[in-house]
């Protein structure tokens, strides 16, 4: 992928972020965490990983933020304005504790040499070589992941369903 | 630039802090939901890019597919997180008919 | 360590066993039953003593003989293993000891059993006596210094028992603590000395301890004299309070509180000749120490001046005999200073018989007079008990030293004993001859104003035939047992005679004739000042007479040094203890709780809160681990 | 085998009682103790003098094995667990509310003290060290008629302010393998430089449980507020778990460190024996005065252990035992008066002997036997002791000596305030019953016992000590 046109996904990704933490209204941030989402999948692509990519786009823009949606419609929470001096100072103290989280680990990136870093191939990484990987030497997480998926399944569906429950 | 990791680190940290920023500034328990996947997001294309640009001894540091499998098994956690959580905030919503976390003091010792 | 059995184990078995079933049985078994068990056991305990002097006459067993009945304990110091056996040693002396003790206690065994008839409490007296008679059978007949103590603690046990053996009277019961108290503070001097003898010597039974072999590596060693004299000062510990010389004589005026057969037989006759008994057998040890010697005689000459002193002011009956036998102790404490060990012995079987004869007597008077004991409110008892009164005339005969009556014989042997020591001889002779005049003068000031004058007491209670016949056994004996002297130093046979155990009353003599004629004086000064009775003249509450009625001051000094523990007592428990269990705990548990509680307000239950808190830890863990890691780069 | 029987049968028996019916419980218990009893005294003469042991593998990485013996240090103590939580259980009325519990609780603590005293490897020790706080604590807090929270609560903080620093130490021992290559006391071996810092804890955690002056804070609560058959167990039984700790492990495993604190320790004994006569003889409570003459008798045990010598050790092994059967016997005394409804405050005593003889007459002879009369077990014990330390501490164990004397002092004032002098404020009790007269008996004959014969018991701790001192 072209530098240019990397530069462009990174900046959409990171605007839209921006715009996540920075809507008023939650459908707003929730339409921007879409958007950053799509850039996200992008850049995996960029780093060469095809499956992931698609994956991301499929399952977490598309399903994940389905269920976003969907509790934001329903909750229709009220708007937030935003203040930088609001109650407490978290505002400030947020802005202050994320800054100084990223100088700290700015200087980690900085002083700790990435030159040693150099990319593997140029080539994509197929999807068949990962999926013999997954179910190689990393069933056990993988299998692990279904049986946490069927949980929260579970819990989603009483934690919903308790006051019907308690009513009737 | 493609070619090099730091473009795709910073980028990450800086989503990661945007996230961090988010979860502590906002009171709507949704949008800091959005936060945590921001974070999440961050974490994921670090691990992404760590598995292009491997550090030289590699071999001692596991095998190309540690990354993306990290990042397979943290989407799938997201997925369910988003569901419960989303469920325990519908939940919390319904007994207290609002959502702000500020008014959720309960734990105050 | 071989063990083996000797016939006088049953005169320590005996008492005990009779204090054990009438303890156990004597309420079922009623009053008669349990008097005649208790005496028996003595009387026979008295009968297997005379049976054994017997053998030893006829040359059947030794002597001289140290017997095993068990193994106690054994020391162990590096290498020296100091075994203890409890077991007897029976000897002259202990023989002779052992026939006063069982002989008078039998007696007044006897005499309480009419005396005490009335008290509800009947079977827990003899069973009492008995335990007392077991007790000071084991300590004269202990062949070692640790079980001597087991018995000696024991007759202090007894002793306490039975000076509070009235239980609702306070005065008992802080009169049987004084006891007590005084009693182990004896205790721990002889403790002290069994410490010291264990380390140093090794040796603690009597056979090896003060056999000649020993006494003389311990007299050639000279390093010997440094604790020799620890040895020496805890024995004198015990000895003196046990036998109530001063200072630790205050406890023997108070313990009148008991009953008065237990002042006749522990205050008088036996427990208090203990000390007496300790020092001439350890007599061996005393004499590596002269200095040592000459102290004993002059603190008995001092005991023996100062209760003639207070006894001359008493009006209680039995205080006076108290103060007396305080002073005769003296006395005898003297002739065991002045190495007169025979008539040490001598003087304390004819005060045991005299003694016990004075309060005995003294018993029914106070019975006849119902319970009165003030002599000032006595008087004129000779026209209701004359016999009584003959009686204690007898036995103060012996004790103000009449001649022919046995306490002049051995009165005199100890006065000739003080003429003829070498060390301040002369001295110990004035003072001796002025506290027997004192003595004679006391006792007849008592004896006259008990039983002359006009008659004070309405419808005297008369005592009857037990009490009064076991009375004339005794006033037989303070008379006769005078006459024994030369039996008693042969008795103490070749082996021991030429230390100091062969008895010379001079009776004779230019002194002897003098100090006796002073006496009588002193009697005739007492008949002529209260045998018609006059009122007390003496008896005026006069300052200096009041401080000497009450012992010189002593019991206000103890009272105030126990009043000062008691002081410290409340001082630590009231003070420091509230401190360090109270205060101090509590504070403690205080401060954690305060800290609690201002930990809690950072719990604020906002999770926004938490989260900064959260990311600003992280946050400078991570600048730390990058400033230790000096942004060297791990992986490379 | 046996040995694991004598742990085993009360433990057992003590769950299964928990869940017994109200009535029945207490004569099970008092059958299992008499068999315990039973158990170990058969086990005493087969051991005699020599001791048995018995072992078997049970985390042998961490050298810790499960190792129960009977020997010297702790023969007369494993002999005589069973008999006094045998007289505590007897002694508890019948009208206790949840009364298995109570007994259960009792037998309970009489297994664990049982395994603290048999155990032979110092992991097995410590388990059992804290093991027994729970029924204590249980009995402590279930069943104290006042400030029952308050008591337990300050109990466990200063148990616990003793025996964590323990813990620490037994895992240094446990994981890094300085004290040899097991636990087995026995095989413990540690460079004698490196045993002062682990003895410390040890150290603290034992004079805490004896307790000794100024660690003592817990004892007067204690003793004041729990029932008075659990106060006679833990006088008895479970102070002895400090000194016979300091015995056990101070010589065996940190001779040296032993050897070094042993000055200071006579003179945190002696200061223990003058303070606690002299708060005994400031206090006004029936319970109180036993509690700190306590204080002071222990602190006798401490000084003739700090004497290292045989004969210093040999009496403190005794007087373990003397000390322990007549301070239960006393508060056995405060039991029957406690089940009589009788005050606490000496001041509303006197007379008591009018209406109680019997009880008077044995309640006489336990305090002798505490005080150290000649003739009973305390005097043979002290007298060792303090031969023990005359050799070392001369002025120390004159001191001592005379605290007998405020031993006497304090002790006759408490009988006498109760027992004697006119009546005093209280409702007029019954005489003792016979079942009563016997459990007081018990210990009285124990202690004469011990007083005439006192070769026979300690025998088997001499032999102990032969290779030690």
């Amino acid at each position: 992928m072209p530098d240019i046109l990397l530069a462009f996904v990174g900046g959409v990704t990171l605007l839209a972020a921006l715009g996540v933490i920075l809507s008023k209204e939650a459908v707003h941030s929730a339409l921007f965490l879409t958007v950053h989402l799509l850039g996200i999948g992008a850049l995996f692509l960029a780093l060469n990983h095809q499956f992931l990519a698609v994956a991301q786009m499929l399952v977490y823009a598309g399903a994940v933020m389905v269920v976003f949606m969907f509790a934001v419609t329903t909750l229709s929470p009220e708007e937030e304005p935003l203040k930088l001096t609001g109650s407490d100072g978290f505002p400030l103290l947020g802005m202050v504790a994320g800054l100084g989280a990223f100088g700290a680990i700015y200087w980690g990136l900085s002083t700790s040499g990435l030159s040693g870093h150099k990319a593997v191939s140029d080539g994509l990484v197929a999807p068949s070589s990962f999926a013999s990987d997954l179910f190689g030497p990393f069933l056990l997480p993988f299998e692990g992941t279904a049986f946490l998926l069927l949980t929260a399944l579970i819990g989603a569906v009483l934690l919903g369903g308790r006051r019907q429950i308690g009513d009737g | 630039m493609a070619n090099s990791p730091e473009f795709f680190l910073v980028l990450s940290a800086l989503i990661f802090c945007l996230g961090l920023i988010g979860l502590i500034i906002r009171r709507n328990p949704l949008v800091m939901f959005m936060s945590i996947e921001l974070m999440l997001n961050a974490a994921n294309l670090a691990f992404m890019t760590f598995s292009r640009f491997p550090p030289a001894n590699r071999v001692s540091l596991g095998s190309p597919s540690d990354g993306p499998a990290f990042t397979f098994v943290v989407m799938t956690i997201a997925a369910a997180e988003a569901v419960v959580g989303l469920a325990i905030i519908i939940t919390i919503f319904r007994n207290r008919h609002s959502v702000d976390v500020d008014a959720l003091t309960s734990l105050k010792g | 360590m071989n063990t083996s059995f000797d016939i006088m184990a049953l005169t320590l078995a005996l008492p005990l066993l009779g204090a054990f079933s009438v303890g156990a049985f004597g309420k079922s078994w009623g009053k008669r039953v349990s008097a005649f068990v208790a005496s028996s056991a003595v009387a026979l305990s008295f009968l297997v003593t005379l049976f054994s002097i017997f053998r030893v006459h006829l040359n059947q067993v030794a002597s001289t003989r140290s017997v095993d009945l068990w193994h106690w304990a054994s020391f162990k110091v590096f290498d020296q293993v100091t075994d203890v056996s409890f077991g007897l040693y029976i000897d002259a002396l202990s023989l002779t000891l052992m026939s006063v003790v069982t002989g008078v206690g039998f007696l007044i065994h006897w005499f309480s059993a009419e005396y005490m008839e009335h008290d509800p409490e009947y079977t827990r007296f003899f069973c009492l006596l008995n335990i007392f008679i077991a007790a000071m059978t084991l300590l004269v007949l202990a062949n070692n210094l640790a079980v001597l103590i087991v018995g000696w603690g024991g007759v202090g046990f007894a002793s306490f028992s039975l000076i509070g053996f009235w239980r609702e009277k306070p005065s008992a019961a802080e009169a049987s603590k004084k006891a007590f108290v005084m009693n182990v503070v004896g205790d721990v001097g002889l403790m002290l000395s069994v410490f010291v003898l264990v380390i140093k010597v090794g040796v603690l039974d009597y056979k090896t301890l003060l056999s000649d072999s020993q006494i003389q590596v311990l007299q050639s060693d000279p390093s010997t004299f440094v604790w020799l004299g620890l040895v020496l000062g805890g024995l004198l510990v015990g000895a003196y309070a046990k036998s109530a010389q001063l200072p630790l004589h205050t406890w023997l005026p108070d313990a009148m509180e008991g009953p008065t057969p237990v002042s006749a037989l522990i205050h008088a006759a036996t427990m208090v000749t203990a000390g007496v008994y300790l020092l001439v057998r350890m007599h061996p040890l005393f004499e590596l120490m002269p200095g040592m010697m000459n102290f004993i005689a002059i603190m008995g000459a001092v005991t023996a001046l100062f209760a003639a002193c207070c006894a001359m002011v008493q009006n209680d009956l039995k205080r006076v005999l108290a103060y007396s036998t305080m002073s005769q102790l003296g006395y005898m404490f003297l002739a065991v200073g002045v190495g007169a060990y025979g008539a040490a012995v001598f003087h304390l079987i004819t005060h045991a018989f005299f003694k016990a004869l004075l309060f005995l007597t003294a018993g029914i008077v106070i019975h006849t007079a119902h319970g009165e004991q003030d002599m000032r409110r006595l008087g004129g008892l000779s026209k209701d008990i004359p016999y009584t009164c003959f009686m204690f005339g007898v036995g103060g005969a012996a004790l103000a030293g009449i001649p022919l009556t046995s306490g002049y014989f051995s009165k005199e042997a100890i006065l000739h004993a003080a003429h003829e020591s070498p060390t301040s001889g002369g001295l110990l002779f004035l003072v001796g001859a002025g506290v027997a005049i004192m003595t004679a003068f006391y006792t007849f000031r008592a004896f006259f104003m008990t039983f002359f004058g006009p008659q004070r007491i309405e419808h005297p209670h008369l005592p009857g035939g037990p009490t009064v016949l076991s009375c004339t056994v005794l006033t037989v004996l303070a008379v006769v047992a005078g006459f024994f002297d030369q039996r008693l130093s042969n008795c103490f046979g070749p082996e021991t005679a030429g230390s100091g155990f062969e008895i010379h009353p001079e009776v004779l003599s230019a002194s002897a004739m003098g100090v006796t004629a002073m006496v009588l004086v002193a009697v005739f000064a007492a008949y002529a000042l209260y045998g018609r009775g006059q009122h007390d003249k003496l008896g005026q509450n006069s300052t200096l007479l009041n401080f000497c009625r009450n012992g010189l001051g002593f019991d206000q000094a103890y009272g105030m040094l126990s009043g000062g523990f008691v002081l410290l007592a409340r001082l630590a428990r009231n003070g420091l203890e509230k401190l360090l269990s109270g205060s101090f705990p509590e504070l403690l548990g205080g401060s954690f709780v305060t800290m609690g509680t201002l930990l809690k307000e950072t719990q604020t239950g906002q999770t926004r809160h938490y989260m900064v808190c959260m990311v600003v830890s992280v946050v400078v863990l991570l600048v730390y681990c990058l400033l230790l890691s000096g942004g060297s780069n791990y992986a490379a | 085998m046996l040995l694991n029987l004598v742990l085993a049968v009360p433990i057992f028996s003590g769950l299964a009682a928990y869940l017994m019916r109200q009535s029945g419980a207490k004569s099970f218990a008092a059958l299992i103790a008499s068999v315990q009893t039973l158990l170990a005294i058969y086990l005493g003469f087969t051991g005699y003098p020599q001791g048995v042991s018995y072992s078997v593998e049970w985390l042998p990485q961490f050298g810790l094995y499960w190792s129960l013996g009977l020997d010297g240090a702790n023969f007369l103590l494993v002999l005589l667990t069973p008999v006094i939580t045998w007289l505590a259980i007897l002694a508890t009325p019948d009208d206790t509310p949840k009364l298995a519990s109570y007994v259960a609780s009792l037998l309970l603590l009489d297994g664990f003290l049982s395994g603290l005293f048999l155990s032979q490897n110092l992991g097995l020790f410590y388990i059992f060290f804290e093991a027994m706080l729970l029924p204590a604590l249980v009995l402590i807090a279930g069943w104290s008629k006042v400030d029952a929270g308050k008591t337990a609560l300050k109990f466990l903080i200063y148990t616990m302010v003793g025996s964590l620093p323990m813990l620490l130490a037994v895992l240094v021992l446990f994981f890094t393998g300085v004290g040899g290559e097991s636990l087995e006391f026995s095989q413990m071996t540690l460079d004698p430089d490196k045993q002062i810092f682990l003895f410390y804890p040890f150290l603290l955690a034992f004079l805490v449980k004896m307790p000794i002056f100024p660690l003592h804070g817990w004892l007067p609560t204690l003793y004041k507020n729990a029932p008075p058959t659990v106060t006679a167990v833990i006088a008895a039984l479970m102070s002895k778990a400090g000194t016979y700790g300091l015995f056990k492990v101070g010589l065996v495993v940190f001779p040296d460190a032993f050897s070094e604190v042993s000055s200071s320790l006579a003179v945190l004994a002696v200061a223990s024996i003058i303070y606690g006569a002299l708060t005994a003889l400031g206090s006004d409570s029936v319970r109180e005065v036993l509690a700190y003459s306590s204080l002071s008798h222990i602190a006798m045990i401490a000084f003739g252990m700090a004497s290292l010598t045989i004969n210093g050790n040999a009496g403190a092994s005794l007087q373990m035992a003397a000390h322990a059967v007549a301070t239960g016997g006393l508060f056995l005394v405060v039991a029957v008066m406690d089940r009589r409804h009788l005050p606490d405050q000496l001041r509303r005593f006197g007379g008591l002997s009018k209406h109680c003889p019997r009880l008077a007459v044995l309640a006489l002879f336990l305090t002798l036997a505490s005080l150290g009369q000649p003739g009973l077990g305390s005097f043979p014990a002290e007298l060792f002791i303090l031969t023990g330390t005359w050799g070392r501490f001369s002025v120390l164990t004159v001191v001592a000596a005379s605290a007998i004397v405020l031993a006497a002092a304090y002790l006759l004032r408490w009988y006498q305030k109760l027992f004697t002098g006119p009546e005093g404020t209280y409702r007029k009790p019954d005489d003792l019953d016979s079942l009563e007269s016997f459990l007081l008996s018990v210990p009285i004959a124990l202690s004469l016992v011990m007083g005439f014969f006192p070769s026979w018991f300690m025998v088997p701790v001499r032999l102990w000590l032969e290779g030690k001192l």
